[in-house]
């Protein structure tokens, strides 16, 4: 049970890593704007979402997960709205 | 430190009530800031002297733990015979100040709050509350926060004219002091790395002559220069000082930088005892020469009035310096006798510029300027305020029988006595050149009004006499030399002992 | 921890360096922020050498850093407005270093308040 | 588990160092926005890893306050770039 | 072990990386940008550092609420001021002096520190049971060094009050312009109305947990700052007045509490700043909770900088 709970960790958290650096790697070669956004909002909600996954079976007490799927929603939701903001502003540009 | 020592809440209380006070002030604005200041002054001073009289009767040192935390862990607060001298000089010279900007910061009866007043008063507490705390501070962390609270008192109180020139000349003074804060800083942490307290006492008895100690010192030295303004690190200083509001720049002039200066020798005289060697007292000794030259002969070179005697305080912080060679030398009684004269020429000083920045406010509100040129007939329309100009010069030039005369006859003797002349010779030379530049002023205001002399404006009887009883303080204090001298000396540390360990 | 040592050093070298060399007010803030930073992860450096009795660094430093801190802050602050003030009084946030070098020109009259 | 945990730290951090090369090379001050704030990203979640490799409690409340701040700087950008028009986001 | 070594050499050199493109960023509003994400990367240095309470002042100040205030003065002076770079053989000069002084000292804390180092971790850890606290950086900052934290509380008042008096003298009293004069994007209003009320509780905890946890006053203070600062620039709320008496109450109350409970101290406890037996945690959370609000206040309002408007009737 404990092997399958570490596959699923080191799954989504390896997952999670690979969608930030494909997030890093979008935002330098990516030609314009939106699709940098694009890449950018792919990093911070998958890529942090899955680590978080990853991290839950791991954490000791309920409020620290209960911490961590906060993080993750903190992240996605502000992350969405800046994402937002930005293609706004340089839309209007 | 002598073992001898009571506890006494009394340190607490010179940092506490201005401080609280100040932020009674800001919480009640308008019209009340000027009664809460008439009730603070007095109350102020009376703890000043209770502090004065304490330490001078019983001649050893006043300590307060703070929370009742023993140091390390905890803070203390220690008013020796010369924190004792400063709380008292301190309180006397903002008590006057208070009475002099009695008239011109206040609010209007039945009108909206004025910036002027509340911003004046709120931050005269806040140096007084900041002083009170750099000199009863025995810890280094605690001083570093008492540092801050002077600076950022001080620079608004330059800014507050709102002049673009002063507001530029504040930005540079706040560079300058951060620059100073951060040197000093890296100081402290170095000493807590090495000997694991912020207690001067302590520290005293921890401190080795090592490289780290030296590092340590040298960057809180440089930090603290460049708050006292010391050449030359001096660039921000007549700006910053000459464009505040007279009453502000006598604050600023005779009391702040000298709040920096006095942790210097806290440093090297009480922290570190024993560290200060011939090559870094001569150092600063010669730095302080070269601030006496260079700022008398800028403030010759002055067409301003405020900007002149901006300068002379460069020239004549550089004098306090003089204390580190004559005074850090075991050659009894020449160590004393400098000793007493460096810290009566702060006093003097201190008088004396507050009287000639209060007396220069009051020519430049009657002519509308402070151009020196055009100064002519002020002595016959403004006779007190010139005659208060006069006596401070006195002291700066150093003519008997003020206070600036026996500080520099004291250090005079001390680096004859010694054998160290060059300083004598500085001494000498920086006299003459004070008494040029306040001779080229009192000159122009003793002669004849120009025929294009602009009608000058009525100025407050009250506020000059302020002026006077200020410059006279400052030419009484050549009268009472002996006496404090002992004081200075209550919980000094046995330096000659300690160097000979 | 020789690792952040290092780094803090080096640090301080370089906001110092800003702070000196920059010609904008703005960004000599920016580098005293930088020198500070520097200055609080010495003292985290003095604090972790200071790991004792069950506690991974020393609590004094720790809280000495927080208190500093705050008070850059204050500062950053402060320094900002001032500089705002300029910027909108005169339109540039230079610090004229000519008029500080002592021949100071007669500039206008002082006003009294 | 530990040792993968700190490993996936590194990983994040050594993207993070990538996503700088962007600030060096970026044409715009919005592109340096967006750079920060993957940075940002990226912190929450190297702390996240720490926070549960070093099981260190408190380290997951400045995971949470750097989260709750991230979007914090961008927010103060966008609404103060949206008034002063600077020549180096014109095209 | 390595591993952790090599962490901490890369996490050094992004840091420092990041330091250096701050500085040598052409333009203001780049080099602030960098410094915010160096803020939020020096946090990560912190945590390294074992000390979480730093990191998080550090997170909410240095890439929150410091952030916030350069953007702000960066967007306002714009990209007039280049400013001509000093000549070469200064910066040369200047490079030389800067390198030595980071060597020297590099060199200080690498060699000169002593072995064993000295600590106070004993002592402030021996007297915590006494302190009713589980959190020694609190203990230091409410007990044993009370002092500095409350002239501290003074400074950054003081600071305030700097601020506001550079109101021009019509305007005193009057109300500080935070952001553009455009209506908000409907994005930032919804973040605005959204965004706050986790921040609040987010910043309750950090308030509560202080006492036993890393957090406290100053972290909980910053979080609630900067959500106030959100509801402003979404122009949900207005800022009052320089002059309104509520303002200068919130802003006050604080370090007026503390210096209350110290002077209680005094009467009650024989030392200013000491607490009575029993009572020492109940009254360092009463009195963090004033300074959480006052430390909020007073962030917000140095943020927004000093009254642009008049007052309102």
């Amino acid at each position: 049970m404990s092997t399958a709970i570490a596959l699923v960790t080191v799954v989504a958290v390896s997952a999670g890593a690979i969608f930030f650096l494909a997030g890093t790697i979008g935002l330098i070669r990516f030609p314009d704007a939106p699709c940098r956004l694009h890449a950018l909002t792919k990093a911070d909600n998958l890529g942090l979402g899955l680590i978080v996954l990853g991290l839950l079976p791991q954490v000791g007490t309920l409020a620290e997960a209960l911490k961590l799927v906060c993080i993750w929603l903190l992240v996605m939701f502000s992350g969405a709205i800046v994402t937002q903001l930005i293609a706004a502003t340089s839309r209007h540009k | 430190m002598t073992d001898a020592a009571s506890q006494s809440v009394l340190p607490v209380l010179g940092i506490m009530l201005p401080a609280t006070g100040m932020l009674l002030m800001l919480l009640v604005g308008g019209r009340y800031v000027e009664w809460l200041a008439l009730v603070l002054l007095p109350a102020g001073l009376a703890v000043a002297a209770a502090i004065f009289a304490a330490v001078w009767r019983e001649g050893h040192t006043l300590i307060y733990v703070v929370g009742g935390w023993q140091p390390p862990l905890g803070i203390a607060l220690r008013a020796d015979g010369l924190s004792a001298a400063m709380m008292l000089v301190t309180a006397v010279i903002i008590c006057a100040t208070g009475l002099f900007a009695g008239p011109q910061f206040s609010q209007p009866r039945g009108r909206p709050e004025r910036r002027a007043p509340l911003v004046f008063w709120t931050l005269l507490l806040a140096i007084w509350a900041a002083l009170n705390a750099v000199v009863v501070g025995a810890d280094l962390f605690n001083l570093y926060v008492a540092l801050e609270l002077l600076t950022f008192a001080a620079v608004p109180l330059v800014a507050l004219t709102g002049g673009t020139e002063t507001i530029e000349a504040a930005l540079r003074y706040l560079l300058f002091a951060l620059l100073g804060s951060v040197s000093y800083l890296i100081g402290t942490v170095l000493l807590f790395a090495a000997y694991g307290t912020l207690d001067i006492a302590l520290l005293s008895a921890r401190v080795r002559p090592e490289p780290i100690s030296w590092i340590a010192a040298s960057l809180m030295t440089i930090g603290l220069i460049a708050k006292t303004a010391l050449f030359p690190l001096h660039l921000w200083l007549p700006p910053a000082h000459a464009g505040a509001p007279a009453p502000g720049s006598a604050v600023l002039s005779a009391l702040v930088v000298k709040g920096s200066f006095f942790l210097i020798v806290r440093l090297w005289f009480d922290a570190m005892p024993g560290l200060l060697n011939l090559a870094a007292a001569q150092l600063l000794a010669g730095l302080g020469a070269a601030a006496i030259l260079l700022g008398s002969i800028l403030a010759l070179r002055q067409s301003r009035l405020k900007l002149l005697i901006a300068y002379s305080t460069v020239a004549q912080v550089g004098y306090l310096f003089l204390i580190f060679p004559l005074a850090g030398a075991a050659s009894e009684p020449a160590s004393s006798i400098a000793w007493t004269g460096g810290w009566l020429q702060l006093f003097s000083h201190a008088f004396a510029k507050a009287a000639m920045f209060m007396a220069a406010g009051l020519i430049a509100e009657a002519l509308g300027h402070d151009r020196i040129a055009e100064l002519g007939g002020i002595a016959r329309r403004l006779p007190i305020s010139t005659l208060a100009f006069a006596l401070a010069g006195l002291s700066l030039m150093g003519v008997p029988p003020s206070g600036g005369f026996v500080a520099k006859w004291l250090l005079l003797l001390a680096s004859v006595m010694q054998g160290q002349w060059w300083w004598a010779a500085v001494i000498l030379l920086g006299g003459v050149l004070a008494g040029a530049y306040v001779l080229i002023v009192v000159g122009k205001a003793l002669a004849p009004a120009g025929a294009a002399a602009a009608p000058t404006a009525p100025v407050s009887r009250r506020r000059e006499v302020v002026a006077l009883t200020v410059a006279l303080g400052a030419v009484l204090l050549g009268l009472v030399p002996l006496q404090p001298s002992e004081l200075l000396q209550i919980g000094r540390l046995d330096v000659h002992a300690l160097a000979a360990r | 921890m020789t690792i952040f040592a290092a780094c803090a050093a080096l640090l301080m070298g370089l906001g110092l360096f800003g702070l000196i060399t920059n010609p904008q007010p703005l960004r000599k803030i920016v580098a005293f922020n930088i020198l500070g930073s520097g200055v609080f992860l010495l003292f985290g450096i003095v604090a972790r050498r200071g790991a004792a009795a069950g506690v991974g660094a020393d609590p004094v430093p720790q809280a000495l850093v927080i208190t500093g801190i705050v008070v850059a802050f204050a500062a950053t602050a402060m320094a900002v407005a001032l500089l705002l003030r300029l910027f909108a009084d005169r339109g540039d946030t230079r610090l004229d270093h000519e008029s500080a070098a002592g021949t100071e020109p007669a500039r206008d009259d002082c006003r009294p308040p | 588990m530990v040792d993968f945990l700190n490993a996936a730290a590194g990983m994040l951090l050594i993207t993070t160092m990538v996503g700088l090369c962007r600030m060096l090379r970026a044409p715009t001050d919005t592109d340096r926005m967006m750079t920060a704030q993957l940075a940002g990203s990226g912190g929450v979640g190297i702390l996240a890893l720490l926070a549960v490799a070093g099981e260190a409690p408190p380290v997951l409340d400045v995971a949470l306050l750097l989260a709750l701040l991230a979007a914090f700087a961008s927010v103060a950008f966008v609404s103060g770039a949206s008034t002063s028009t600077s020549p180096s986001d014109r095209p | 072990m390595t591993s952790a070594l090599a962490f901490d050499l890369a996490l050094a050199a992004l840091v420092l990386a990041i330091a250096t493109l701050t500085i040598a960023a052409r333009e203001a509003m780049s080099a602030v940008i960098s410094f915010i994400a160096y803020g939020l990367l020096l946090s990560l240095a912190w945590v390294r550092l074992r000390a979480p309470d730093v990191a998080l002042t550090e997170a909410a100040i240095g890439a929150g609420v410091t952030g916030l205030l350069l953007l702000g003065a960066a967007a306002t002076i714009g990209h007039r001021q280049a400013g001509a770079a000093p000549p070469l053989a200064l910066m040369l000069a200047a490079g030389l002096a800067c390198a030595l002084v980071a060597s020297g000292l590099a060199a200080t804390t690498l060699v000169l520190l002593p072995e064993p180092a000295p600590t106070l971790a004993p002592p402030a850890m021996a007297s915590l049971a006494t302190t009713g606290l589980g959190n020694p950086v609190t203990a230091v900052l409410f007990v044993y060094r009370a002092l500095d934290t409350l002239l501290e509380k003074v400074v950054l008042v003081l600071a305030l009050l700097g601020v506001w008096s550079l109101a021009p003298d019509r305007v005193w009293g009057g109300v500080a312009r935070l952001g553009p004069d455009a209506p908000p994007r409907a994005m930032l209003v919804f973040l605005a109305q959204l965004l706050p009320p986790v921040g609040m509780l987010i910043a309750i905890y950090m308030f509560w947990t202080g006492a036993d946890h890393p957090g406290g006053a100053f972290q909980g203070g910053a979080i609630l700052a900067a959500m106030w600062l959100i509801v402003l620039t979404a122009r949900l709320a207005d800022m009052p007045a320089t002059s309104h008496p509520g303002l200068r109450l919130l802003v006050l109350a604080g370090p007026m509490l503390f210096a209350a409970i110290g002077f209680a101290g005094w009467a009650l406890a024989d030392a200013f700043l000491a607490y009575p037996e029993g009572y020492a945690k109940p009254l360092i959370i009463l009195a963090e909770a004033g300074l959480t609000l006052s430390i909020a206040a007073t962030l917000a309002c140095l943020v927004a900088g000093p009254a642009t408007r008049t007052p309102p009737p």
